[in-house]
């Protein structure tokens, strides 16, 4: 069973939300509860078996496809996509296991179980087809959830959500095919297999132009400034476990694809555009945290709090060395777990108020402490606070980038005292002062279910952040392994210039595995 | 000696988790008492590792566990008790202590009893964090976390708008200091390859000075946040709207003094660039006398305090940047006792008072408060550095050093600041406890705090009196790490006349100061002649930086805000996103007429369609036929 | 010399007759014209030695098709004047004239090209209709079956549009309705 | 003045074009049938001049089968006129716009 | 005098002509019995179309079999040329159309289905394209497109209500034109060579060098006058909305897809070599022709408020980006261009019947058109397994992957990029993008809209049989399991495709 735990878990959720459909709508939130909880335990069981000390890939399934195109699915994971499998699986139980009752929950949660098969199978695709067939199927569940569940402009919102994303992942549908073309042309077999592109070395000005068509896909999936103008919708509009959904893991398809394709692909391209990039980053960083403080809605707040954050992560990737690289993936997670969580907290008074603006609210510590607390060690959690898990994330790829640059970081940086302003400022319209509004008088305070939901993640977001060993160390062993295979792979002075050389510094064991040997 | 130090550690922590536990639940007694408790262990265990280091025992170090490893890249939860460290933990312990018990006194009516003694306790371990840490990321932990409870605190009466908002400002004037400090940390990481204190000091002296010179001024930058030095020391005033005892154990004696930890710990660092220590030395005397004059004409008792606290860690930051660790050091530990007794004595004032902050609204309290008076009226002696009090000893040699180390302007201004210092703390006093019962009309019947509370504050009275005994045991202990000096002035007369000029000087500036109000009889109403002077306003108006700041950052930043908002983000770059959906959506709109539904219409665009292909023939054809022409006629015209 | 001429007066009077075609207001005229026409072009098949083709072109034009639209003419009842609205005549004759010019300036040149070999030669001293006859029933024997399909097809498509079969439509009809139709058993 | 090949295919064009002219001018359908007549017939003179001058009998068996087509496009043709007259009593073909955009 | 001609049977080859004649005998045979005995039930003639679309389908199997043996077959004098792309077409036609046939056997009554003469006309049609396809002979191909073209108006016509008349009537003026530019095309050609058979007329033309360029260009432009008005390419493509929402919805499915492949392979046989000879000329034209074709019928398709009018500009989008395999002309984009219109018979076909099911007889006052996308709202509601089927169609269209089109559209632009067709590889990716929109909007009518009041969801079936469920499954379960399939099909296309020269 281990040997195809991955194909387990990608299939398992949309099996069991193909037989949801038979199930009576009084038994489907238990029925969605217990096959969301098999899929964690599954996740689990995978962290468990998985082996933290090897750098490449495993449970490695391969399985012809289309084998005269070169397209087969293969799946593998290795320390950077094993943790956001497991936080997908995480997700998704808390999102059922929290979900409010709203008009048909029925297909909310075969929906949401369509969406998780999409989700594990992005991260454990070894194969750019299969990989490009789960990222785009997973836009289907998620515009159904905004554009069914959502608030008023949910149509506008959702159409959006997929025309923006579809668009640009048909860009990127393009460079890949002209990275299996070119595999074709160097070796006389086509392939779409992630691995065998690894060993392709390109000249640098195909590099470049194929970096952009990827770059494009990932961008606006990320959604990098300034193509980020579909995400304050989508968040905006989305039922709550929508926006959890949306926020933890959908977001974490563009950072992760720049790791596992743009980086390892296009070494050289990397450290071309490394400036660029990371100026947009910093844009993203600085400019959508004020656009965050000029928010009314208290959900759009953290809906651009999102790209902040995804400002860091991208500078993290870019950074091309093991620290920033590392950190930007652990900051995924923690991006992941905290801004889930706000998105769960906001959906909380929604739940009672059924509004989002801040201006609504005012004082609610005083009738919601519980609830108060937590969102106030989640906001902590987002602006960086040190023992939480952003911090590790945040600390980690602004130390990697300040090796490339430092007035850079400097400005990044920027983001951690913005960050503070806005989600402070919303904090505090919103749960300090009196209680000025009447109809917030007798709120109740976060019941069981929600509790279901949060205390879980308040738990990891502080022992992953006391604590990241578990998780960094296999992450850095397969970073490690990246890192190396850039510096090895790039052909550009500027190249190896900016992409460290681990064997020089230090013995590491780069280990390789291919579709061969699986085979 | 682990287990002393872990207990020392981690006993805040879980009285703050205890408490935490009971912060939905009305109030309950017994966490206080158990707070303070544990608190007190972490004062004992503290004690122990004192006498043991003082024993001449080696340093403490341990490695809890690894935090975070990655690349090169390795950080420990390491924690180390050596002398310095030792030292910041008995100041920390002890005063938490007291202000623990304190606070079970000052917060008794208070709702949030147990949530407060959560965030203190949770502030007393962030400060240990900070203070044993063996790296910088670690200080760094703690410096976030003591950053954290102080907005907790601070913004602990969150109904009050200027309370939230203070601690808002507190935090986020301290993110920007602490940009600064991670950017310094990130530069000593890619210098020397480690974060720990012992392996970046060894490396630094492979360094060149240029790098050394950023590192410092990074890290400084830091310090300057956390210590309210200038342009961030706005915050500090502010966050005086928190409950008093945070303000005695935070704003004074603790978590403001770690800026001054900070460049002490890195002395070695500090050393290497004396242009750098200069510079704080400078801002230092310069944040004394600006601060002190800022406290001249206040009328917030706490303010005021708060402006001293500003100027003394100025004194601080003055003897650090001049490479006097030891004596910055001591001065930090004489003053967290006198401060924060002056603080809790302001506490019980205001409790008298029914939070009533305005000295001119009070005077005569000393019939009724005879104990507070005593205490604050020492501690102010103390502060003003009267001999044989605590100040005395510390005050004094960091003016010795200034004119040990030939800065005689610093030094000129930290001695007319000691005569500020006096004037303005006398002046608290008298306009308090002497001349008339102002209070009177405001129909307020003040009382003397609880018994317990004015025993748990007279460890810090008898420290305050007596710490000056313990300066040479304490220049003993730390020298072995610090790069320390006894400064003595060459003659003997020097010093005399020095001394006794300092002592001469600062006791008439405190009888001005009685002269001027202790017979003190009316509420000011702003409109007597000084009132409206020019100086008088800049002074009181805190020289008009918080309006600057107002008016021209913050504002400026919320319109900007708005402006990146709904003109960028919703105008340029979302509507560029729209305009081009738009754009297909409307030409579709508007050439769908083309499919006007007539067939004639219909034949006709077929037959258009036919002769653009022929036109396109032909011409091709055409040019295809003749292309050696066209061609020679092309390079004719010299194409 | 004759052929010439002979040429240059058929051209002429074909053109002629296909321009009142196209252009006349009276469909009786613009009928009588293009049957003309058609006769004419019979006359360039004969010159051109194609007489079985031209035969044809008088027997299949002017006896059929001709005969159809006449019958078609008066079930429409247009026999009189047409009055047609009229769009923008410039994009029509524009069109047509440049069509007409595009073509003209490259069939005006001579081809080059003379690689062309007669596939189905013509046979010395064997009649036209003969040689047709013989291309027709062995290489152009399956598209000659297939037009005959077409024919079949043609007769079975206007016997079903034009016959009764069309008159009611069973699409528009209402369930009930259709009941009531099949009991006067004019549907099937 | 040998008449050649060029002749019969311009006379053709010439023919051709004529015949659009209708096709495009001409509203009312019947009439516009008779251009697509025109159309053909214009083709089949340069089918049978090009089988005269290259003497292959293939143009005569082409211009055989329009005129097969032609007499098959005029049974369909009017018999759809037919229908429409039946129903709407007119067959200019500005009626037949209910369908447009 | 003439000599009497010999002709061996065996060098006839006559079995190339089963695949054609079996439909011919079929129709006849529908045709006799309605003479014998009238007022047979339709189901009838259903079945025995469908008997012998089948054996037609197999005989084409046959076909393929000896094609795989012994490569290229000719028969009939050589009229006949029974190559891979004849076999593929005619297997695409014949599917199709047997997928088509049982969709007659709807809950309502039509007028069409009630008369024999449909099922023969039909049957006839199906031999006219499959003529069409297996040969190279220009004269055959002409007589094969007139044969079903005339048939198709009059089954369009056969439905007897206004819009299908004037679908009719505009449908076959249109194509006289165009049979009017075919022969006028076909006569330069033969001029200049003295051939219409199209391998000879390539021949001819590379013997000489492309001497007469301006000839063969008029040539071309009238050829690509008639196929752009038979592919629907922007600007002849005006017919195309109008006959598909005139007709009924199923005949309009068969419309977006049989008689398109059959032009398709017409078009490949004739302009391939011509593509291959280097004319920049035709290169331009083609591009300008995808390009516009797939772009503009886009726009079009976004502003329509009928999603049978919506399906139709899709359908001619469609069209627009497999003309890109004839552009580039590869044997891969060959093979992509079969590849993708296989994938896009199941989808099409099958999101045009989705349609077909719900057609009512009468429309609510509210309805503004059979299909308006107002019909459709809250679909989700009323009629779960409908609307989920009906997404699927719509996402696959779209090109999501992994349903069937998703392959098609990969092969495709792959095809592009390995032949350096980069910029077309984008717009074909962007246009793609577009194109998500109209059929996202469906989707959400479907899904995210409410329902109008009084609509109960039966409506959407109200036409449904088995039969046509039966239908709509196949093709949902084509359209789901495609990537199944691509692997055998892809090798099956390509080695046919390879093996007949393209």
């Amino acid at each position: 069973m281990l040997d195809h735990i991955l194909s387990i878990l990608i299939f398992f959720p949309a099996l069991a939300g193909v037989f949801g459909f038979m199930i009576q709508k009084d038994g489907m939130r238990a029925y969605g509860v217990s096959v969301a909880a098999i899929e964690f335990a599954l996740s689990l069981w995978l962290w468990y078996a998985f082996d933290g000390s090897v750098s490449g890939m495993q449970f490695m399934e391969s399985l012809p496809l289309v084998p005269s195109f070169g397209i087969n699915y293969t799946l593998g994971v290795d320390g950077i996509s094993l943790f956001i499998i497991v936080l997908a699986a995480f997700f998704t139980l808390l999102g059922i296991g929290s979900l409010t009752d709203t008009a048909n929950v029925k297909y909310m949660i075969i929906t949401l179980l369509f969406l998780q098969m999409t989700m594990v199978g992005v991260f454990a695709a070894l194969d750019a087809i299969v990989f490009y067939v789960f990222w785009e199927l997973s836009l289907v569940p998620m515009v159904y959830i905004i554009g069914a569940w959502g608030g008023p402009l949910r149509i506008y919102a959702s159409i959006k959500f997929f025309l923006y994303t579809f668009t640009g992942s048909l860009v990127m549908l393009v460079g890949m095919l002209f990275m299996a073309y070119f595999y074709y042309q160097a070796t006389g077999v086509w392939s779409f297999g992630l691995l065998d592109w690894y060993r392709l070395v390109l000249p640098e000005n195909l590099q470049l132009w194929l970096f952009a068509a990827f770059f494009i896909g990932f961008a606006i999936k990320v959604p990098m400034f300034p193509f980020h103008t579909w995400l304050p919708y989508a968040h905006g509009q989305a039922p709550t476990i929508g926006s959890v959904i949306l926020a933890a893991i959908l977001l974490k398809m563009g950072t992760y694809a720049f790791v596992r394709f743009s980086l390892p692909l296009f070494p050289d391209a990397s450290a071309f555009f490394m400036i660029p990039i990371a100026i947009l980053a910093i844009i993203m960083v600085i400019y959508t945290a004020m656009v965050a403080y000029a928010q009314k809605d208290i959900k759009q707040v953290i809906a651009y709090s999102s790209i902040s954050h995804m400002g860091i992560i991208i500078l993290g990737t870019f950074a091309l060395n093991v620290e920033g690289v590392t950190g930007s993936i652990f900051l995924m997670l923690g991006h992941g777990v905290v801004a889930g969580a706000l998105f769960l907290l906001v959906g909380v008074i929604y739940d009672r108020r059924h509004t989002k603006m801040m201006s609504e609210f005012g004082g609610l510590a005083h009738v919601m402490p519980k609830y108060a607390t937590i969102f106030a060690i989640m906001m902590m959690a987002s602006v960086g606070m040190p023992l939480t898990i952003n911090f590790v994330g945040e600390f980690l790829s602004l130390l990697g980038f300040y090796q490339q640059s430092h007035i850079l970081t400097l400005l990044a940086g920027i983001g951690i005292i913005v960050g503070a302003i806005y989600m402070l400022a919303a904090y505090k319209k919103v749960f300090f002062g009196e209680v000025t509004n009447e109809k917030n008088e007798n709120l109740p305070d976060v019941n069981k279910k929600e509790l279901f939901a949060l205390v879980p993640l308040v738990i990891v977001a502080i022992w992953l952040g006391v604590y990241p060993k578990p998780v960094l160390d296999p992450i850095n062993n397969s970073v490690k392994s990246i890192i190396q295979l850039m510096h090895n792979k790039s052909i550009t002075e500027l190249g190896q210039e900016r992409i460290p050389d681990l064997v020089k510094v230090k013995e590491i064991v780069i280990q390789e595995t291919t579709i061969e040997e699986v085979r | 000696m682990e287990k002393y130090l872990y207990i020392a550690l981690f006993a805040p922590l879980v009285s703050s988790l205890f408490s935490a536990l009971f912060t939905a639940t009305p109030k309950k007694m017994f966490t206080g008492i158990v707070a303070s408790l544990l608190i007190f262990s972490s004062l004992v265990s503290s004690f122990v590792l004192l006498m043991y280091i003082l024993d001449g025992g080696e340093p403490v170090h341990v490695e809890m566990m690894t935090w975070m490893a990655t690349g090169h890249l390795y950080i420990p939860f390491g924690f180390i008790v050596d002398q310095v460290s030792v030292t910041m933990m008995m100041v920390v312990t002890l005063v938490s202590t007291i202000v623990h018990i304190y606070s079970i006194g000052y917060m008794d009516h208070d709702k949030g009893f147990n949530r407060f003694f959560s965030w203190l306790s949770a502030f007393v371990f962030s400060m240990m964090v900070l203070v044993m840490s063996d790296n910088y990321a670690g200080l760094f932990i703690g410096w976030e976390g003591v950053g954290l409870c102080s907005w907790g605190l601070i913004g602990f009466w969150f109904h009050k708008e200027v309370a939230t908002w203070a601690a808002n400002e507190a935090f986020i004037m301290n993110r920007i200091a602490d940009l600064g400090m991670l950017i310094g940390i990130f530069l000593v990481y890619w210098n020397t390859g480690t974060l720990q204190y012992d392996g970046a000091f060894a490396a630094f002296s492979t360094l060149d000075t240029a790098t050394l010179t950023w590192i410092g001024i990074f890290l400084f930058i830091g310090a300057m946040g956390k210590s309210a030095q200038f342009p961030l020391h706005t915050w500090l005033a502010d966050a005086m709207e928190g409950p008093t005892p945070v303000s005695a154990l935070i704003h004074a004696a603790t978590m403001v003094t770690a800026g001054v930890y900070l460049v002490v710990r890195s002395g070695e660092l500090y050393d290497l660039i004396p242009n750098v220590g200069l510079f704080i030395a400078s801002l230092g005397a310069f944040v004394a006398l600006f601060a002190a004059s800022m406290a001249l004409v206040n009328r917030d008792m706490k303010r005021i305090i708060a402006y001293s606290t500003l100027s003394q860690l100025g004194y601080m930051f003055a003897a650090a940047g001049l490479g006097a660790y030891w004596v910055a050091l001591f001065h930090l530990m004489a003053h967290a006792f006198f401060k924060a007794l002056l603080f809790l004595g302001a506490g019980n004032v205001m409790h008298a008072m029914h939070d009533e902050l305005d000295p001119f609204k009070m005077g005569g309290l000393k019939k009724v408060m005879r104990w507070t008076w005593i205490m604050m009226t020492i501690a102010s002696l103390a502060l003003a550095g009267i001999f044989p009090f605590a100040g005395f000893f510390s005050k004094d040699t960091i003016l010795e050093a200034a004119f040990a180390e030939h800065h005689f302007v610093i030094y000129g201004v930290l001695l007319f600041t000691a005569g500020l210092t006096a004037f303005y703390s006398f002046r608290l006093v008298a306009l308090i406890f002497h001349g008339e019962e102002r209070y009177k009309i405001f129909g307020i019947h003040p009382h003397e705090a609880y018994r317990f509370m004015l025993i748990a504050m007279s460890p810090l009275l008898i420290l305050a009196m007596i710490a000056g005994v313990f300066q040479v045991p304490f220049f003993e202990m730390v020298e072995e790490i610090l790069n320390a000096h006894e400064y003595h002035i060459h003659s003997h007369t020097t010093l005399l006349i020095m001394l006794v000029g300092t002592q001469v000087f600062v006791a008439l500036a405190i009888l001005y100061a009685y002269k001027k109000y202790a017979s003190w009889s009316s509420v000011p109403d702003g409109t007597s002649a000084i009132e409206n002077s020019f100086v008088y306003k800049l002074l009181y108006n805190q020289y008009y930086i918080p309006y600057f700041y107002e008016e021209y950052i913050v504002k400026s930043y919320k319109e900007m805000s708005e402006v990146f908002w709904t003109k960028v983000d919703m105008k340029i770059v979302d509507a560029t996103v729209d305009g081009i959906a738009g754009i297909i959506y409307g030409t579709g709109e508007k050439t769908r007429d083309m499919q006007s539904g007539n067939l004639s219409t219909m034949l006709k665009w077929m037959v258009a369609g036919l002769v653009g292909l022929l036109s396109l023939a032909v011409v091709f054809g055409l040019a295809a036929r003749y292309s050696d022409e066209i061609l020679s006629i092309l390079s004719a015209l010299g194409v | 010399m004759f052929e010439a001429i002979a040429f240059y007066l058929f051209a002429f009077l074909t053109i002629t007759m296909f321009f009142i075609t196209v252009t006349t207001s009276q469909a009786l005229y613009a009928l009588t014209a293009l049957a003309a026409g058609m006769i004419f072009i019979s006359a360039f098949f004969f010159i051109l030695g194609a007489d079985f083709l031209g035969a044809v072109q008088i027997i299949v034009y002017t006896g059929a098709v001709m005969a159809l639209y006449a019958f078609g003419m008066m079930f429409f009842d247009t026999t009189r004047e047409v009055k047609e609205k009229q769009g923008n005549k410039y994009i029509i004759i524009g069109l047509s004239t440049l069509a007409a010019i595009l073509v003209v300036v490259i069939f005006a040149t001579p081809m080059v090209s003379e690689n062309i070999v007669a596939l189905y030669p013509a046979i010395e001293g064997v009649g036209n209709t003969q040689e047709v006859g013989l291309v027709l029933f062995t290489k152009y024997l399956v598209p000659f079956e297939v037009a005959a399909i077409m024919l079949l097809v043609a007769m079975v498509a206007g016997i079903v549009l034009a016959g009764k079969k069309m008159d009611l439509s069973i699409t528009l009809m209402n369930d009930e309705d259709l009941e009531k139709e099949k009991n006067k058993k004019v549907l099937s | 003045m040998e008449i050649g090949l060029n002749h019969y295919l311009v006379l053709s064009t010439i023919l051709f074009a004529i015949g659009l002219v209708g096709v495009m001018r001409r509203k009312n359908l019947l009439l516009l049938f008779f251009a697509t007549e025109i159309l053909l017939n214009s083709v089949n003179v340069a089918f049978a001049a090009i089988s005269h001058y290259y003497g292959d009998l293939t143009g005569q068996m082409f211009a055989f089968f329009v005129i097969a087509i032609a007499a098959s496009e005029v049974a369909v043709g009017l018999g759809l006129l037919i229908v429409w007259f039946k129903r709407h009593g007119s067959i200019d073909l500005d009626s037949l716009s209910s369908m447009k955009g | 005098m003439l000599a009497p001609i010999n002709i061996s049977m065996e060098s006839l080859n006559v079995l190339t002509l089963t695949p054609m004649l079996i439909p011919v005998v079929g129709a006849l045979l529908i045709l006799v019995l309605d003479v014998i005995k009238g007022g047979l039930h339709k189901s009838l003639y259903v079945v025995l179309s469908l008997l012998f679309l089948a054996m037609d389908f197999f005989s084409v199997v046959d076909s393929a079999g000896i094609f795989a043996q012994n490569g290229t077959v000719l028969g009939m004098f050589d009229v006949m040329l029974i190559d891979g792309l004849a076999i593929l077409a005619q297997f695409i036609i014949v599917l199709a159309s047997m997928l088509f046939i049982p969709l007659s056997l709807t809950h309502k009554r039509f007028h069409e289905f009630s008369y024999p003469e449909f099922y023969a006309l039909f049957l006839f049609m199906i031999s006219g394209f499959q003529f069409m396809v297996a040969t190279d002979n220009i004269i055959l191909i002409f007589v094969g497109l007139e044969t079903s073209s005339l048939a198709l108006y009059t089954l369009i016509a056969m439905h007897n209500r206004d819009k299908s008349f004037e679908a009719a009537v505009k449908y076959f003026t249109m194509g006289a034109l165009a049979a009017g530019f075919f022969s006028f095309g076909a006569m330069v050609f033969y001029a200049l060579t003295g051939s219409v058979e199209i391998n000879k007329i390539a021949l001819v033309l590379a013997a000489n060098g492309y001497a007469d360029i301006g000839y063969v260009l008029v040539g071309v432009a009238f050829m690509l006058g008639a196929f752009a008005f038979k592919l629907s390419l922007i600007p002849f493509h005006t017919w195309a909305p109008d006959i598909y929402e005139g007709s009924s919805a199923s005949m309009a499915g068969y419309m977006s897809i049989v008689p398109k492949i059959a032009a398709f392979i017409v078009a490949m046989r004739f302009f391939e070599f011509l593509v291959h000879s280097g004319i920049v000329w035709l290169e331009v034209v083609l591009y300008a022709f995808v390009v516009l074709t797939m772009t503009a019928s886009n726009m079009w398709a976004l502003v329509q408020t009928d999603v049978k009018r919506m399906l139709a500009y899709s359908s001619i989008s469609h069209a627009g980006f497999v003309m890109a395999a004839i552009l580039i002309g590869t044997t891969q984009a060959n093979s992509a261009l079969f590849l993708y219109w296989v994938l896009f018979t199941f989808t099409n076909l099958g999101s045009f019947s989705m349609l077909w099911i719900s057609r009512q007889k009468n429309l609510p006052a509210h309805q503004m058109s059979d299909h308006s996308y107002d019909k459709f709202a809250g679909m989700i509601k009323t009629a779960p397994v409908a609307a989920l089927i009906m997404g699927l169609f719509m996402l696959s269209l779209a090109g999501l992957p992994p349903f069937a089109l998703f392959w098609g559209k990969l092969y495709l632009i792959s095809s592009a990029v390995t032949s350096g067709y980069t910029v077309l590889a984008l717009i074909m990716a962007l246009n793609s993008a577009i194109a998500g929109y109209y059929y996202l909007k469906l989707i959400v009518y479907m899904f995210m809209k409410e329902p109008v009041m009084g609509n109960d969801g039966h409506m959407y079936v109200a036409n449904a049989t088995l039969a046509l469920k039966t239908i709509i499954g196949i093709a949902a379960i084509g359209t789901i399991f495609a990537f199944v399939a691509i692997n055998p099909l892809l090798e099956f296309i390509t080695a046919f495709v390879y093996n007949s020269g393209y």
